[in-house]
């Protein structure tokens, strides 16, 4: 299975997403921003990073980037696609999923390991994580408040569209401690926390981000998604 | 205006010019007008007050780093030592880490953020130009008292600095320092470690070879940013004055650098290029006489190409500009449209500026006038070199009096370990290490609260490097020879315990002002500690960097040696975390 | 060459931390009698020719604010 | 109440990332004629009773521009 990972100027965690696929057993495909082609991917991951500087809002600019358009075609027609960090952030501005990542309400970039619940096991993203399991990986990110509309938040309780909540303590002032959403469909989640560092004992807090890649290629060879 | 040119030069020897206000004695201004047989231009008195500046020429420290050389224990690891951007040493036959640590410090009192963002941008690109990838930042931080109402403004400052600039180009911060102590009230330290990894065989270099090869000047435009920033912040005593320097502050734009990070290894990875060297203070001027004498050629470049970000800029101010992000390349003009075209698709400028000749004479022309004619060396190389006078700071056998011995013994423990935990220096350091990023790059091993930063550089066989900076100037300025030595124990010791080898320093030295003969015997010592302590631990000072005149008025800093100590260990799986891992073990102490 | 300008302002039922921060320590400067402080984007846009309003507002519209939780305002300064 | 606003820009001198790289992107929404783009912060401050000019410079001048880098400009909103 071939999974896609964008490389923006400003991308940071590509080469972490792209590991992540690997140790996951699938194969990872550098894609890049201004090329419009994803050559053949099964999925696309959206990595973390600072996109053209983060300038102006987070995400603002990557979003016009050719490669989104090709994207956001991909996406409704049931492409997986997982938005890690300025991912997300990217995500939203592209309309892909909704609300909007601002500034952290203690105004600081931070860094720290996060115990975070899966409240959604129905993605393409997380078919192998229980729904209520907690798991300890990490955020990093200056903007990672999740802020929208009281509607939109409903609804998106309503729908099941949130995928995992921060607990045990909300590092940014998220919205009904937000860290993971998706689209209705199911196939574009959106993440804060940062899944592709936790999928090597030496090297993150735990194993626990693993189960994102994993999901992905079992949703893709047909296997085990729930509904 | 008109500009002054080399003919004009010639032709009025007598005209007054400013050498004092740019920081040059008088008999190092007749030194340069003899040199060149006959007055400087506008633009060559810029560039010899640079250069010839304590930051840039080592003017007074130079004498005493020698020792660092002369007593090191030969090492068949190191590929490049003192005098290049950065040592580089070999790890195995195959890869090799390149490090350094340098200071920013009157910047980052200026405007804490900027100043200590370019800091880090600074040592970055230096790494950068030895060919290495950049994989992980450190910075030792000092700082006056931590109730001080300013120190609410510099330490936000400096770690928001650190910390923007550093996770937007993707790079771990894996350890430092942050210590507090009234000396540094009004001249924090702001130093930044770098270190890169490369391939062997990738070792780049900086001099301007081949007659004919092109002078491609690549990243951001160049504005009037830090013009005088070196010789003026750098290289003088900070008082009341320092308001008026204030413009002279660089912004950084770490953006533009990841994109020059990336585009650099990509014309290294293609051999695309004969020598490097980046921009950091004295800026173009710096890189081009740098590259000309270290290959004994000379160089023809129009400024006029140099992409300004204010078209009103003069032929003085591009030389003098410190701009952030910049690099310089040498280019065979066969690779030049190659060399273009990778920078296109990072999007960054790249913009032909001149080419290599071999007249051994740098000669810069401004829309067609000769501003600059002159031998590189005298620039890059020759600059005056003092031996200061020392002496023993007066009172230095009142301190040293003062013993521990003398002190009351406490009577009620509980209260002293309450005093000892509250203390800013002793407490929990997260408030600063959440801001950084340290573990992007997924190769971080161990960083904060360990006492070493651990970075797998071989995901296949494990193999890693170790990294730690200490300093301890308390200790220092009560003896400056034992406070060195230990600054460099500390830091080979944390190295050690994790279960790595310690195979190199780097050292950054911060002092006060080198015309007091006090201060400059603090710096005597301390190097000569230095360096006896390498020799007895048998590892080499692969770099490092001076930084003086860090005093508030009359009143010098804490003389501050920061040593970085590099280990390899063959396999981070082995590393030894400083925590307990099992229910049982025994604990054993070493030592007296 | 004219110049555009564009205010981006958090829309007011946003939280807006950086106001905040700022009217908070509003009293350590003796200040108290303000009610609110909120903190938003001044864009300046020079255009080289003739000032457009209507190119100004697509682009504010499109990549300036971020409609979700921002409103702007374009305006010509003279 | 009444309102005053502090614009707060960069010194002309003085690189402005964001700025640059908004202007860059320009292009890509088919906008070629824009110079340049400048990119400050616009504060809105609510006074409780009458808009103090003064006290808004005050602040500015101490809290919410850094006169190293950035000029700013006070003036009551109608
Ligand atoms: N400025 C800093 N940047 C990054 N890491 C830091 C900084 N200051 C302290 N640290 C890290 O925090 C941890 C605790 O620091 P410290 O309390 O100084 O420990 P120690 O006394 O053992 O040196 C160490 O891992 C150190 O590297």
């Amino acid at each position: 299975m071939k999974v896609g990972v964008v490389t923006f100027p400003g991308s940071l965690d590509d080469r972490d997403a792209a590991r992540a696929v690997r140790i996951a057993g699938g194969e990872a495909v550098r894609l890049w921003h201004a090329d419009s082609d994803l050559h053949g991917v099964d999925a696309v991951v959206l990595p973390g990073g600072f996109s053209y500087g983060d300038y102006l809002r987070c995400g603002a600019i990557a979003r016009f980037a050719p490669v989104m358009e090709s994207i956001k075609k991909a996406a409704s027609n049931g492409l997986p696609v997982l938005g890690i960090c300025n991912g997300f952030q990217i995500l939203c501005e592209a309309h892909l999923l909704p609300g909007a990542l601002t500034r952290n309400q203690h105004l600081r970039f931070r860094n720290r390991e996060q115990w975070v619940r899966v409240e959604s096991s129905a993605t393409a993203w997380t078919g192998d994580y229980q729904d209520g399991q907690e798991i300890y990986i990490l955020i990093k990110n200056g903007e990672g408040c999740f802020v929208a509309d009281e509607e939109t938040l409903d609804m998106l309780e309503d729908n099941g569209q949130i995928v995992a909540r921060y607990v045990h303590g909300n590092p940014n002032g998220s919205m009904r401690d937000i860290a993971a959403i998706r689209n209705e469909a199911g196939n574009v989640v959106g993440i804060m926390p940062h899944p592709e560092h936790a999928v090597e004992a030496l090297t993150g807090p735990s194993l626990d981000g693993l189960g994102f890649f994993t999901s992905v290629l079992k949703h893709l060879s047909g296997g085990s998604e729930k509904e | 205006m008109s500009i002054d040119t080399v003919e004009r030069a010639e032709s009025t020897p007598d005209e007054l010019q400013p050498f004092a206000e740019l920081g040059l004695k008088e008999d190092e201004y007749e030194r340069i007008c003899q040199i060149l047989g006959r007055r400087p231009t506008q633009s060559e008195l810029a560039m010899y007050s640079i250069m010839w500046s304590e930051h840039c020429s080592y003017k007074s420290s130079k004498i005493h780093l020698k020792q660092f050389g002369e007593k090191a224990p030969p090492s068949d690891r190191m590929l490049a030592g003192i005098g290049e951007n950065a040592g580089v040493i070999a790890v195995n036959d195959k890869l090799a880490v390149t490090f350094k640590v340098e200071s920013h410090n009157h910047p980052s009192f200026v405007e804490p953020h900027q100043g200590a963002a370019t800091g880090v941008g600074g040592i970055v690109r230096d790494i950068l130009a030895m060919g290495a990838r950049p994989v992980a930042v450190m910075d030792p931080l000092r700082f006056g008292a931590a109730d001080h109402p300013d120190t609410a403004r510099v330490l936000p400052g400096v770690v928001g600095g650190i910390g923007g600039y550093g996770n937007c180009l993707g790079l771990p911060n894996i350890g430092g320092e942050v210590v507090f102590d009234p000396s540094y009230q009004g001249n924090p330290l702001v130093n930044a470690l770098c270190v890169g990894v490369l391939p062997v065989d990738r070792l780049q270099n900086k001099a301007a070879t081949g007659p004919g090869n092109i002078v491609v000047l690549m990243g951001a435009k160049t504005g009037r940013d830090g013009i005088g920033g070196v010789s003026v912040l750098a290289s003088a005593t900070f008082d009341e004055g320092s308001e008026q320097r204030r413009p002279s502050v660089q912004v950084g734009d770490p953006f533009i650098e990841k994109l020059l990070i990336e585009s650099c290894l990509e014309l290294y990875e293609n051999k695309l290029i004969v020598g490097v060297q980046d921009l950091g203070g004295a800026g173009l001027t710096c890189a081009l006489t740098e590259t000309a004498a270290a290959a004994g050629t000379g160089m023809d470049v129009q400024l006029e190409k140099v992409h300004l970000r204010e078209a009103s800029m003069e032929p003085h101010e591009v030389l003098a500009s410190e701009s952030q992000e910049r690099m310089l390349f040498i280019v065979e003009p066969s690779n030049l449209d190659a060399v273009l075209n990778v920078a296109s698709i990072w999007g960054v400028i790249a913009t032909p500026i001149g080419v290599v000749t071999n007249t051994g004479r740098v000669r810069i022309t401004w829309h067609g006038e000769t501003v600059v004619d002159v031998p590189p060396g005298s620039l890059a190389d020759d600059g005056p070199i003092y031996a200061r006078p020392l002496r023993e700071p007066a009172d230095l056998i009142l301190l040293q009096a003062d013993r521990a011995e003398t002190l009351p013994r406490p009577t009620d423990l509980r209260e002293t370990l309450l005093t000892l935990v509250a203390s800013p220096n002793l407490c929990d350091k997260t408030w600063v290490t959440e801001q950084y990023d340290r573990y992007v790059l997924g190769n971080t091993i161990l960083a904060q609260p360990e006492d070493s930063g651990i970075i797998r550089i071989d995901e296949e066989t494990g193999l890693g490097i170790a990294l730690s900076v200490d300093g301890n100037s308390r200790y220092t300025r009560l003896d400056p020879y034992d406070g060195a030595r230990l600054a460099l124990a500390e830091a080979f010791r944390n190295v050690a315990v994790t279960g790595a080898e310690p195979v190199a320093v780097t050292d950054c030295l911060n002092f006060g002002s080198p015309e007091d003969p006090a201060v400059m015997w603090q710096f005597a010592e301390a190097v000569r500690g230095l360096a006896d302590g390498c020799q007895e631990l048998g590892i080499p000072v692969t770099g490092g960097n001076v930084s003086f005149y860090n005093q508030t008025g009359a009143t010098a800093i804490h003389p501050t040696p920061i040593v970085g100590v590099l280990g390899i260990i063959d396999d981070v799986a082995k590393r030894i975390p400083m925590g307990f891992s099992h229910d049982g073990d025994l604990l054993f102490l070493l030592g007296e | 060459m004219a110049r555009v300008v564009v205010d981006v302002m958090l829309k007011p039922e946003i939280l807006d931390p950086q106001g905040q921060a700022v009217a908070n320590a509003l009293p350590r400067l003796g200040v108290s009698d303000v009610a609110s402080v909120r903190i938003g984007r001044r864009v300046e846009i020079e255009f080289e020719g003739e000032a457009d309003l209507e190119r100004a507002r697509e682009i504010a519209d499109k990549l300036l604010a971020n409609p979700v939780i921002e409103n702007f305002q374009v305006k010509v300064e003279s």
